[in-house]
């Protein structure tokens, strides 16, 4: 036995070496990085039955509160509703959402979950920036359209990941347009912002840049690690800084950390906030501290007075009985719609067929989103934000839908 | 790296020192509770800062969501850590195999455990916790003293205070102290060891209860809220050594004040690598006689 | 067959304002049994700590042959050959013997752990070479049947067995032995008495023994000293130093005869 | 027999991946590089006995080693992973070989934080929080994330990690570690070098975890900093203990527990019931199994033989003895 044993070390060792020589050949990347404006009707696919779409999605449903679910619900009760009345080019649509716990390499593995195991036809929203970008080479490398999902980062909306639909505003632009918007009406005299370290802030830091330019406005910019025990030297240093106007873009539990913070030492500047700030489970708890809070609108509130606006609501409300609850549902809804849009107006349910539809897509409104409008090249489907404010227990729009 | 941020006024230098040493106060109430469980049961329990997030909890719910009078509601957030701390030790801890890292494991699968259990029964969603205090404040020389800060530093330095004679001068503390020494010594002097460890425990519960509700009014509450926390409360442990009293309570003021000059001088995200040098410093500069946990018996 | 003295002269070792030991100066002949006698307290086990690097020399010197071996560590003594015993058994108790036999190999030149790990032919021949010397201590030990065996299963006779396997397995110039037959009944300590003569007569080394039962000291050792206090009160002749009025009065409470 | 087993074994475990679809071909690729990876840690904590909560830093070493050397060929960057990982062993080592227990743990864990810390500012170079993609490696006419074609290829290095951890065992290096563990003083009696062998312990499981890591990028075709944070060097833990402390095959059931278990609770859709279960299991372990489930396995195993031997005994005890 002890001698077997060594000789079997021994051969391990020599095919150690041969397989380093055999892979001494370099590297090459995935392939499957066309562009697919051509419709091939004839196209190999999956997903797609006489009788049903099947749909995925993946999102962080067990460790971001409700509200993921909530943006499922939105999608399930749009297609619900495209389904009661007769699906898409005569099929029921079948959505699969799955947990990603906003986990880069759990969001790959239910990706390949979804694309592997559940053979979906295409990926329909999705939810959380960095476990997208973790999907986002697989997708490219299986050549599968995702549409819409909601992961605001700079690096998507471009031909970089050609089969992403993007309809989210990336965090440059977004920052960008309310920095603008507060220089233009509130003359303030100096910024702060405090973002999660890393490409969130970064990106973040960038947009309120562009938008200050030769204004010559000071911006103290503190990247924050999330779960700091201690905010008050957060607090001191953009009270010290002088800065009349602090944007944040913090978890829900660090941007409330940090108003206690600042209400402890008596520091009260005006402050802005990104989108995910309007959202309703914030205000109920976190409302008092951010009365005037100025949010990133991303989508349209549901008790605007446009007729688009409006037909969505009465048929959101009419589908589930209730009306829409905010963000998220709205978010789903325009997912689910988008999609709807892409497969009705695809000449053949084949993956190349969609995208090519999506290209054609040209101010397609939702009633929620700003006007959506890709082509052969453009994959930042909306480059607009309004502007909402806290008030209350609720939100009311200062400014609507304006680009950059 | 960011750039070294410019130090303000000496009166927000101030304020900052004075946010810190409030933190600080709190590290120094659970660290009370890691060194009287450690020296009596020479346990390191990982669960610690969960259990006074389910106190918080249960406080909150009684308070928030059943509308009970907040102190009660509060003092009973703190009876269920305190049993629970208890039932901890009668249920896990004693029977925890004799093996080196065998208490850390055990207590590790207790806060996987508790934090999945409290999402799943409180649910995932940040709340904001009662003030405390801390929409008191009064200006004194530019430095805003807030009701809050000093609720914390108060208690911190009750713990640091009382821990000392409690532990030091009464006789619940010589038969804590025997117990740590040799069991069976203490045992020979009449001293029911077994009832007095669950004892402690409860009293660490206790501890980490009432920390956890002045963090949560704080920052906000959720499941996971005092890990950060509580990583900091075991480094001023480490520092100072389990087996002592006065090194590990003053480490425990020292890392908040640290920590948060850190912060405000060199940003807010430079507090890991801050904690890091300061830890690498005391090991490579502490005597080695100060860094050993325990001698294996005679040679 | 051994060449090897140890000396040690002056030798004081102070923890703090305690004098654990004096001024000891001894030498050990090559191959001779030493008994190390005295009451609880009177520096027995620091010496031995002193002599094997387990205590830092506060003063003197430790010779072996001609080299000075003050300053060496525990691990650099163990290379010389110089070995150990404890007091209480030092083994891993949840291996087997033979595991812990082999741990004993450690002096024997080990290859590198690169070679180790990939059985590099050096490894070959070191597994060899440590396996027989292994198998055939224990044998001569008559500890075979319990190779497998988890050390916590056996009773306590036969781990001291283990350990004193362990610190013969490759062999020694020096075994200091910390109260050999500790907690043994008297026929245990009889044997252990007897074990010890038979191995040393069969392949000779130094050995140095603390031991309290006065009949095994009489009949296994060659020469003895007293301590007490930390300080050396006789040396000689076993029979002559345990019948010196110091050391009876240190040793059993006796005073002067007159 | 022994060896035909074994020839049996290979063949069958390499053909697996033509008998399956690829999703549960790529699953099996990642246990086996999360059991190299514990394999390793089994070494500085199984056997050494030095709690380590910095695998997942080596393991994300190597797998960001890999994404950012990508233009190097396969053989020189395996080597680099290996050197380097070698070097940040020794590195999170020496200053903490006076520490044990609790210390220890919390020193590796900073480690573990200084790391996640770096690679989230060093953006320009490792992506930041964004992560990185890894192009995937070419192995003749396929590369390395067509999933047969990893399968062979992690397959190949578990095989060598599997043999190597068996290989210590029978070596003198491998009583150290086991004496380390058990007895510093028995340790230093025999002339043991504690500082060496931890150091060498330390680095060799940052080896096994480098490897690994290196594999996962080429494999998995991303990086991102949560795969290599606290919770994973936690889970590292978890499966060294849950299968069995010092023992090879233990590393590889608890390896199968940390990927398969969650992904079966994905697979029902209860995915927030996985750490739920896994404290639990982690608690009843360490409490009823200290041994791990290998220690289980075999005690069952010597429980059923020996009944079965006193059933020979009763049939045949008509016999002259």
């Amino acid at each position: 036995m002890i001698d077997n044993g060594r000789r079997l070390l021994a051969v391990g060792s020599i095919l150690v070496l041969g397989l380093l020589v055999a892979c001494g050949t370099g590297s090459s990347s995935g392939g499957g990085t066309g562009s697919n404006a051509n419709c091939n009707t004839s196209q190999p696919t999956q997903g797609v039955t006489s009788s049903q779409i099947t749909l995925g999605e993946t999102l962080p449903l067990t460790t971001a509160g409700p509200s993921p679910q909530q943006t499922v619900d939105g999608s399930q009760a749009y297609y619900d509703m495209i389904n009661a009345a007769g699906g898409v080019k005569g099929r029921k649509i079948k959505l699969i959402a799955r947990d990603d716990q906003y986990n880069p390499s759990m969001a790959l593995q239910q990706m390949r979950n979804l694309v592997q195991q559940d053979k979906i036809f295409a990926v329909a929203g999705g939810q959380g920036t960095p476990n997208f970008l973790a999907q986002a080479p697989f997708l490219n490398t299986q050549a599968v359209p995702a549409i819409a999902p909601y992961a605001p980062s700079s690096e998507l909306g471009n031909m970089k990941y050609p089969h992403v639909y993007m309809t989210s505003v990336n965090y440059i632009t977004e920052f960008q347009i309310m920095t603008r918007r507060v220089l233009d009406n509130f003359s303030p005299k100096g910024f702060g912002l405090v973002g999660v370290q890393g490409n969130v802030g970064d990106d973040s830091k960038q947009g309120m840049k562009q938008a200050i330019g030769s204004s010559g406005k000071p911006l103290l910019y503190i990247p924050e690690q999330p779960g700091t025990p201690d905010l008050t030297p957060i607090a001191t240093q953009l009270k010290s800084s002088g800065a009349d106007w602090v944007f944040l873009i913090l978890t829900p539990s660090d941007t409330g950390g940090l108003l206690k913070a600042m209400q402890r030492i008596g520091y009260q500047p005006r402050l802005a906030a990104w989108a995910g700030m309007s959202d309703q489970t914030y205000i109920d708890q976190f409302g008092d501290l951010s009365q005037g809070m100025i949010v990133a609108q991303e989508l349209a509130l549901p008790d605007a007075s446009d007729p688009d606006v409006q037909k969505y609501v009465q048929q959101f409300t009419k589908q589930t009985g209730r009306a829409p609850s905010g963000f998220n549902n709205s978010l789903g809804w325009s997912q689910a719609e988008l999609t709807v849009k892409a497969l009705q107006d695809a000449p053949a349910l084949t993956r190349s067929c969609v995208e090519y539809a999506l290209n054609q897509v040209k101010d397609f409104k939702t009633g929620i989103l700003p006007p959506i409008t890709f082509g052969a090249s453009e994959r930042q489907g909306v480059n607009a934000v309004g502007l909402v404010q806290i008030e209350g227990k609720t939100v009311k729009q200062i400014a609507s839908f304006k680009s950059v | 790296m960011p750039a070294v941020l410019a130090v303000g006024s000496l009166g927000n230098t101030l304020q900052v020192i004075l946010g810190g040493l409030a933190t600080g106060g709190l590290y120094a109430v659970l660290l009370l509770g890691v060194i009287v469980v450690f020296q009596v049961s020479k346990n390191v329990n990982f669960a610690y800062g969960e259990l006074g997030v389910i106190g918080a909890f249960v406080g909150y719910v009684l308070y928030s969501t059943l509308h009970w009078p907040t102190p009660l509601a509060l003092a009973l957030g703190v009876a269920a850590a305190v049993v629970l701390a208890a039932v901890t030790d009668l249920t896990l801890i004693r029977r925890i195999p004799d093996r080196q890292g065998f208490d850390l494991v055990v207590t590790l699968g207790a806060l996987l455990l508790l934090t999945a259990g409290t999402d799943v029964v409180f649910g995932s969603a940040d709340r904001q916790y009662l003030n405390l205090f801390s929409d008191k404040a009064r200006i004194v020389g530019g430095v805003y003293i807030n009701a809050g800060d000093l609720l914390s530093l108060g208690l911190g330095l009750v713990a640091l205070v009382g821990g000392h004679l409690i532990v030091n001068e009464t006789g619940l503390g010589v038969s804590l102290r025997a117990s740590a020494e040799d069991p069976a010594i203490a045992r020979s002097m009449g001293i029911d060891v077994l009832s007095l460890r669950t004892a402690v425990w409860a009293a660490s519960g206790l501890l980490a209860a009432v920390a956890s509700m002045v963090i949560a009014s704080r920052l906000v509450l959720d499941a996971r809220y005092m890990t950060p926390v509580i990583i900091n409360v075991f480094i001023a442990g480490m520092l100072g050594g389990l087996d002592r009293y006065w090194p590990p309570m003053l480490a425990a003021f020292g890392v908040g004040l640290y920590n948060s000059l850190a912060g405000y001088i060199f940003g807010s995200d430079a507090s890991t690598p801050a904690l890091f040098i300061l830890v690498l410093a005391v090991l490579i500069i502490a005597p080695k006689r100060f860094l050993e946990e325990r001698h294996e018996a005679r040679a | 067959m051994t060449q090897a003295r140890l000396t040690v002269e002056d030798l004081t070792v102070r923890y703090g304002a305690l004098q654990a030991v004096r001024d000891i100066s001894a030498t050990f002949q090559p191959d001779s049994i030493v008994g190390l006698i005295g009451p609880n307290g009177a520096g027995k086990t620091t010496l031995l700590n002193a002599l094997s690097g387990f205590t830092d020399i506060t003063s003197g010197r430790v010779r072996l042959g001609e080299r000075d071996i003050t300053r060496l560590s525990g691990q650099a003594r163990v290379a010389l050959g110089i070995v150990r015993s404890f007091q209480t058994v030092r083994l891993l108790e949840d291996e087997s013997v033979f595991l812990n036999v082999a741990l004993g190999c450690e002096r024997n030149p080990q290859p590198t752990v690169v070679e180790q790990i990939f059985s590099l032919p050096r490894q070959w021949r070191a597994r060899r070479r440590d396996l027989a010397a292994t198998y055939q201590i224990l044998d001569t030990l008559g500890l075979s049947e319990f190779a497998g065996r988890a050390v916590a299963e056996l009773p306590y006779a036969t781990r001291r067995l283990v350990e004193l396997a362990r610190i013969l397995v490759v062999h020694p110039e020096v075994v200091l032995l910390d109260e050999p037959a500790a907690g043994s009944d008297r026929a245990e300590r009889d044997l252990m008495g007897r074990t010890l003569r038979q191995l040393h007569a069969r392949e000779p080394f130094t050995m140095i023994v603390v031991e309290h039962d006065v009949d095994v000291v009489r009949k296994l050792c060659s020469y003895a000293i007293a301590l007490d206090s930390g300080a050396m009160i006789a040396s000689g002749e076993p029979d002559v130093v345990l019948e010196n009025d110091r050391v009876q009065e240190a040793y059993f409470g006796v005073g002067h005869r007159a | 027999m022994r060896i035909a087993a074994s020839i049996v074994v290979m063949a069958f475990v390499g053909l697996l991946p033509f008998a399956l679809d690829s999703y549960w071909v790529f699953t099996l690729s990642e246990v086996m590089i999360y059991a190299i990876a514990t394999i390793g840690l089994d070494i500085v904590f199984g056997r050494a006995g030095q709690l380590s909560l910095a695998q997942a830093s080596f393991f994300g070493l190597g797998a960001y080693l890999a994404a950012l050397t990508t233009t190097l060929p396969a053989g020189l960057q395996f080597l680099l992973v290996v050197a380097t990982a070698m070097i940040a062993g020794a590195v999170v080592a020496i200053p903490t070989l006076r520490l044990s227990g609790l210390r220890l743990a919390l020193v590796t864990l900073l480690f573990g934080e200084l790391f996640i810390w770096a690679l989230d500012h060093l953006g320009s170079l490792t992506g930041g929080t964004q992560g990185l993609v890894v192009p995937a490696l070419a192995i003749g006419d396929s590369n390395s994330q067509d999933p047969t074609y990893g399968y062979m290829l992690v397959l190949f290095f578990a095989v060598a990690a599997t043999l190597t951890a068996v290989q210590i065992s029978r070596t003198q290096f491998g009583r150290r570690l086991l004496a380390v563990r058990d007895s510093e003083v028995a340790a230093r009696s025999v002339g043991i070098g504690l500082v060496r062998t931890k150091v060498a312990a330390f680095m060799l499981s940052a080896i096994f975890a480098g490897v690994a890591g290196w594999l996962y990028a080429h494999v998995v075709g991303f990086v991102a900093p949560p795969t290599f944070d606290l919770f994973p060097s936690v889970y590292f833990l978890i499966a060294v203990i849950l299968g069995g402390a010092g023992r090879v095959a233990g590393s590889w059931l608890g390896a199968a527990y940390i990927v398969l278990i969650p992904q079966a609770f994905s697979i029902i859709g209860q995915s927030n019931l996985f750490p739920i279960l896994g404290g639990g299991v982690l608690i009843l372990v360490a409490l009823l199994l200290p041994g791990g489930l290998m220690d289980g396995a075999t005690r069952t195993a010597g429980w059923i033989r020996a009944r079965y031997a006193a059933m020979r005994q009763m049939s045949s005890n008509r016999r002259p003895a």
